[in-house]
């Protein structure tokens, strides 16, 4: 199987997920447990770096989906990082810009965080 | 759909079969000459149509088939995704604006909206229990009658 | 073959296609839980009876199919390759000894005896114009009744 | 489509062909083309470089039965080199090591026309 992983990367309040692959209503289970674990440990500031995914479905755009209410509702949010190109289509076709920021790189993402946070990030980068 | 020109694959509704229909749709599509952002489409699509097979036609029997047609003709790939299973009312799950639509922050109900966006004709046939069908057009070098729209610009235009 | 747990591929007798089907088949198998050396030796065995399908079964016509049907069961994985093509006598084409075989420099004939060796089971059925079908068997973990022979020691065994 | 590619190295009188990708019905007639171009040129004294095959099936076996008479009357040979495990299980299958040369490397083979033959090999490694 080509699959799909997801590696969790924790910088003072921001938790970053790597994910890698094919991102469909097969593998969309596994990015919903570690935003789950994220939620459940009360980490609502969360960056997604895309630049390792290869393929996605509307079953993993609707991940997302289900976790922005409750990110949002505790201080935090879910920012999108690193897409490429043929990624980005897929969530520019669905509008998905509206309602997710999308930036270039992970770091942009990191220090909006940092910026509106009330607790700084530790990692001094 | 006949034989001639005519790829079918039939295989049990189960989300770990996604991918074999992606690589054998794109295959065809690369095969037949689409550029790689069309192959993205075509294969997208077909997830997406598949997708819904196994989540809402047959309650959760893996045993139960999806069957994909390809036909390839001069001008057009034409997939017909077909299941056995109890059907619905593709005019009551139509999304009219998108971006009204996210501002909800609803999960779920973006798979027909993307085919619809994904390729040049989408059509449903209904007939539950009996045979379901979603079938999709992609042209070569893209329809002429219905331009590319960003949902913004969609949206501007009602 | 019905269709629990049964992947069927329905396609144009054309080469080009030859890799669609061992993708399809290497696949299922290694999803199936096959090693890398059975998934490769499952999708060559499946790539020869397909290649002689487009070479002999239709005297050329690229629009007549190639079935292609792969079963899972608890111990085995069964593939069945039909066409409706001419037919031939799966006995009178048999290599008795490769070694003898490939000493005469004949071109061609190793394809038979290439499936008979890669898979735990080999079964014709041929009834010409309307049904030829190769089935093939590979066990999980091997077959216990027919270890693994190098042509020497097959040679040495007569 | 992953594809199939043949590059030709040419060393005095002996000839490398390097073929890489898929070699199955399909592809085995490019194969063909450029076996039968050595055999034109009159340069019998061939070698088959392996290491980027990724995959063999009979119709690309049969290619080589096809030319091994004519090039080995024209005092050449067709010797083969460099063959992944996955390609070599194949051929050791169908007895090909009694009828074909093998050496784990291409400078091996090159070497051993070298040694036999009239004309001495140019490229000075
Ligand atoms: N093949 C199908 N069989 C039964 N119902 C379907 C099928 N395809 C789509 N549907 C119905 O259409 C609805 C909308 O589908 P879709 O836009 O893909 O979103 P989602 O699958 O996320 O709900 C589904 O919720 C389902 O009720
Ligand atoms: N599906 C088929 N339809 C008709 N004839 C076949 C078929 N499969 C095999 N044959 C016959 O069996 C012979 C041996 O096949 P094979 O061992 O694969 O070697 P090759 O294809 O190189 O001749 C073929 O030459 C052909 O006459």
């Amino acid at each position: 199987m080509s699959g799909f992983e997801i590696r969790r990367k924790d910088d003072g309040c921001v938790s970053t997920l790597y994910i890698k692959g094919f991102l469909d209503a097969h593998t969309a289970p596994q990015l919903e447990r570690s935003l789950q674990e994220l939620v459940n440990e009360g980490r609502f500031r969360i960056v997604v770096n895309f630049s390792e995914l290869s393929y996605i479905s509307s079953a993993g755009l609707g991940v997302f989906m289900g976790f922005i209410e409750t990110v949002r509702k505790n201080q935090g949010d879910i920012k999108l990082s690193n897409m490429p190109p043929k990624i980005y289509r897929v969530f520019d076709l669905l509008g998905f810009p509206l309602i997710y920021e999308i930036y270039e790189d992970e770091r942009q993402a990191q220090e909006k965080f940092a910026g509106s946070g009330t607790s700084s990030v530790e990692d001094g980068r | 759909m006949e034989q001639e020109n005519t790829y079918r694959l039939r295989i049990p509704s189960r989300t770990e079969n996604l991918e074999i229909i992606r690589e054998f749709v794109s295959k065809i599509a690369r095969n037949a000459g689409f550029s790689e952002e069309d192959v993205g489409k075509i294969q997208l699509a077909v997830d997406e149509a598949c997708t819904n097979v196994v989540k809402h036609a047959y309650d959760g029997d893996t045993q139960k088939p999806i069957d994909v047609a390809v036909r390839l003709d001069y001008d057009r790939l034409t997939i017909v995704v077909t299941d056995e299973g109890k059907g619905f009312d593709p005019k009551a799950v139509e999304i009219s604006d998108i971006a009204e639509y996210l501002a909800e922050l609803r999960v779920g109900g973006l798979g027909i909206y993307l085919i619809r966006s994904l390729m040049d004709e989408v059509e449903y046939s209904i007939q539950p229990g009996v045979r379901n069908q979603v079938r999709m057009v992609k042209y070569f070098g893209g329809s002429p009658e219905r331009p590319p729209l960003s949902p913004r610009s969609r949206r501007a235009q009602k």
